[in-house]
């Protein structure tokens, strides 16, 4: 449930929470769906850290929500504490994500391709599947709305990382290059957070490329768990930050004192 | 001229076939009393739109009253995915008309608005698109005077809207409180009728004296059918919150048939009365906390 | 002022508000707009008669408001006393009136033609007009949306009902015959209202057809007060009932205590 | 970091010849001070979105501010036309971009939906939809599969929205109360800034106690300028009531241009500040009834 990161003091979960935080800045508008144990802790966190101003409706609902902590669901009222606006209007919600009011959006998805999009509607033949899974839910809404789109997996393998995806449920980068800008889309997928490394994105042909290695994990092994080829930076390939001690202690203190990160583990 | 059925004759109220739609958001304000009536009374060959539901649907596709779902998303959440909803929609007993979130919304909103559509930008990209191209429910277009693209969503016609609110007077006067309707307006907006089940029945000067929350109008109400605790496994906020419990045992049983169907029949449908529901699975309907 | 209606023991504001208020019905779902003051003593007297059910939003606000009084501003909230509902979205209020949840609105315009249009944008030419009116604000909205539309006027004159709008602003029957229904829309006018004279519309041609005349006036008196050629019915034409003395007793104490009706005389 | 600023500067940071759209509704919560402010300070050219509006427009076109007007309805009500708007209508020297409510709220809702159009049945049928036959503003359409006709409307950018509410904290969080936007939020929503007159500035906590009444996230509030009775002599409900008694005397002196150059300078820009302003109009500042 909670592995340890070798040679830092933290747990994979925490580095991911970490990892996912540092991506974010001031001007981050963000909100959250179902099950996104690991962007509500990054978004908790950076607001603690280093971007107070960051924006987060809890749920899409809670605007600045500071709950005491996380519950089971992200989706629930218990998230909702000390929040400075329980937002009532969809229609407004919808305005402001088509307008890009709300910059930020995270996903992940049962399978996911190289150029991040995402599948949570079918393992198998859309006809007949072999497993159904919920469904898109926002995805097939925010992938193309939303600039700012972050991906993340606590479960790298082939099964999840793979070529060609049973269904599109929500647009990545789309089939690469410059799909997104030819349909209208703003920016698209920046970071994809796993349990064994951070990709980003090829600028050119929006692959996923390798960004950093958590420590002890090698290119070499995050290939072998990924069913396409992925993309190699120019030089070394760095080492995922080290958490420090305070992002650590409020992470585990303040934002989460329940480790409901790890019910994604 | 009182508008305050009992859950029995709501459910009633709904024929067999109707396309009925469910509020609530997930494990939020679904009418689980409601929906556990149309399970109770057998209904047969009902289409639900779901916009993001969980349950609310498992249960009525466990009770065999389900021709088709249209949805976003069926699901659990961490607890885990709808057991018979899965197992019904690879079997394909029942069929799934697959939307996202906006581009069901946005069909609801063409009818609630006469419009031959409501364009969106939702769905462009995905395989979502391609599965209403025969149809044309949901259509890629593209305008002329920009070239931009963009999603024609055409009318979805509701035969009826179920939704969870906390109070109601006899008018049909109803408050969700606070105002959080999710995406419940939508529904009732665009529904030819709408049953609301309340958590307690009130007086008109509930409403007179704090008009400015009320949730819906009287004239969009169409029955209110009192139902203590009624939300319950979901969520109704701030009165209670979902039940995880009763999310585990139910997905837990669902491994065996043979335990589902009892725990099915014990824990959900058997009991006569709601009251004799809340009873078997152990939740007080004292007033909350 | 306020000119007493021969052998009827009211004022014509007094006749016009109780035929108004006749013409609704327990399935009336009401809203009103601007100057709107006869129609508001409509709304409220059916309801304490014969409409109890009846719906109106003050305002289009405030749902079953029961003013103590009414101010001297139809859209203020002075007129939402007692009310079960201030509604706050607007996106719902369009909702209703597009889908005919709303049924009920009435117009009155500076100048109205045979077949019920109205205009309240200019008189004269558009590009340089003798007198710039306020606009048409929501007739051009709700004559296309409301399918039980009202038409009043205290003016019956030949400068208000004129044979050619200087301007359409709200739609009523359109060209006559079948034009809303070629056009997609619900209903249409069905009275009109004035100090001399009700307005029905022939069924065929959808032009104003004298359907009864107030008490005192003449046939003749109407056509010369109106620029167009008006309708007459089969047979003879009716003089406009009578007001009860209780309806007038609920009008003048309860609905409308400070006789705000005589703003639009 | 703090969104509190002054009247004076908050009208300062709206440039010469910017779209600024005016909130309120007719004689209800306009943002008065703002707008007073703007004519103090001698804006040229401006472009005004006014979906029903009176007073606000008639200051900006008396003060020479104002290029053109996009607007459903401008009038006093029942109390009269607006004077200066009619006369520079007549005269030509304001132009007027002529539309129904709607057909200016779908295109405020294209603009923050970011689509090329939002679809109404407003307009049809009427003169309204030719004056924008050679601009495409707004344009009739038939629905291929339907045939049905709507009116695309697209989007209209707006620079600046100018609102009044009752409380801000510093940090933009913006709240009326009650929460009854008449289509304030459509502007909010479409526009690039949004300036906010308040009532009073309060605590954040006033915000998190009751957070189900607030109407504006922070991020949609640019600006917070604090104006107590800033609405005036409009309502703000329900502090304050409209004074009609301010609109009667404003459109008696309009009757004659030398009355009224004296009556706009002593009764409208001249006061220094907003509460000299509320002073020569014998309005008190004191706590609401």
């Amino acid at each position: 449930m909670s592995t340890p990161v070798p040679g830092y003091d933290c747990t994979i979960d925490e580095l991911m929470a970490v990892t996912f935080s540092r991506a974010m800045s001031n001007d981050t508008r963000a909100f959250n769906g179902a099950v996104s144990f690991i962007p509500v802790c990054g978004y908790l966190l950076a607001r603690r850290t280093h971007a107070p101003e960051l924006v987060w409706a809890a749920s899409s609902i809670a605007v600045d929500a500071d709950p005491e902590e996380i519950g089971d669901s992200t989706l629930s009222d218990s998230l909702w504490g000390r929040a400075s606006m329980l937002s009532n209007s969809p229609f407004d919600f919808w305005s402001y994500a088509q307008g890009a009011r709300y910059n930020t959006f995270a996903f992940r998805g049962a399978q996911m391709d190289a150029c991040g999009n995402v599948n949570n509607t079918v393992i198998g033949p859309y006809e007949s599947p072999k497993v159904r899974l919920p469904g898109g839910g926002g995805m097939a809404d925010l992938g193309a709305m939303i600039p700012r789109i972050y991906l993340w997996s606590s479960t790298h393998d082939p099964r999840t990382f793979v070529e060609r995806l049973d269904f599109r449920s929500g647009m990545g980068w789309g089939d690469g290059g410059d799909h997104r800008e030819r349909m209208g889309m703003p920016g698209g997928p920046r970071l994809c957070i796993t349990n064994l490394c951070v990709f980003d994105f090829e600028p050119a042909s929006k692959r996923m490329r390798l960004a950093s290695l958590h420590p002890g994990v090698t290119a070499d092994q995050v290939q072998e768990a990924t069913g396409f080829e992925i993309a190699m930076p120019d030089g070394d390939v760095p080492i995922t930050a080290r958490p420090t001690a305070e992002e650590l202690h409020i992470l585990r203190t303040e934002v989460d004192p329940t480790s409901a990160r790890r019910r994604e583990f | 001229m009182s508008k305050v059925t009992t859950l029995e004759e709501a459910a009633a109220s709904v024929p067999d076939g109707a396309t009925v739609a469910i509020g609530g958001l997930s494990m939020n304000s679904a009418p689980m009393a409601l929906v556990r009536e149309l399970a109770r009374q057998q209904k047969k060959d009902l289409e639900l739109v779901a916009i993001v539901a969980g349950m609310a649907v498992d249960w009525l596709v466990a009770g065999g009253c389900v021709r088709r779902v249209l949805s976003g998303l069926v699901s659990f959440e961490g607890l885990g995915l709808a057991p018979n909803f899965r197992a019904a929609v690879q079997s394909g007993r029942v069929a799934i008309e697959e939307y996202s979130e906006h581009l069901l919304i946005c069909r609801l909103q063409a009818q609630s608005h006469n419009l031959p559509f409501m364009p969106t930008r939702a769905g462009l990209g995905t395989d979502v698109l391609g599965l209403h191209a025969a149809s044309g429910a949901v259509r890629e277009e593209k305008d002329g005077p920009t070239g931009e693209h963009y999603v024609a969503c055409t009318r979805l016609p509701v035969d009826v809207a179920l939704v969870h609110a906390h109070e109601a007077d006899e008018r049909g006067t109803t408050r969700v409180n606070p105002k959080l309707v999710w995406m419940d307006n939508e529904i009732v907006n665009a529904a030819a009728r709408t049953v609301a089940s309340v958590e307690r029945v009130v007086d008109t000067e509930a409403f007179t004296s704090q008009p400015e929350r009320t949730t819906y109008p009287r004239f969009m109400i169409d029955a209110v059918a009192p139902a203590p605790r009624g939300s319950y496994p979901c969520s109704c906020f701030p009165d209670y919150g979902h039940d995880s419990g009763f999310f585990t045992a139910y997905s837990q049983a669902a491994r065996d048939p043979e335990t589902f169907r009892r725990f099915f029949h014990e824990q959900v449908v058997g009991p006569d009365t709601w009251d004799d529901f809340l009873a078997a699975n152990d939740v007080s309907t004292g007033a909350p906390a």
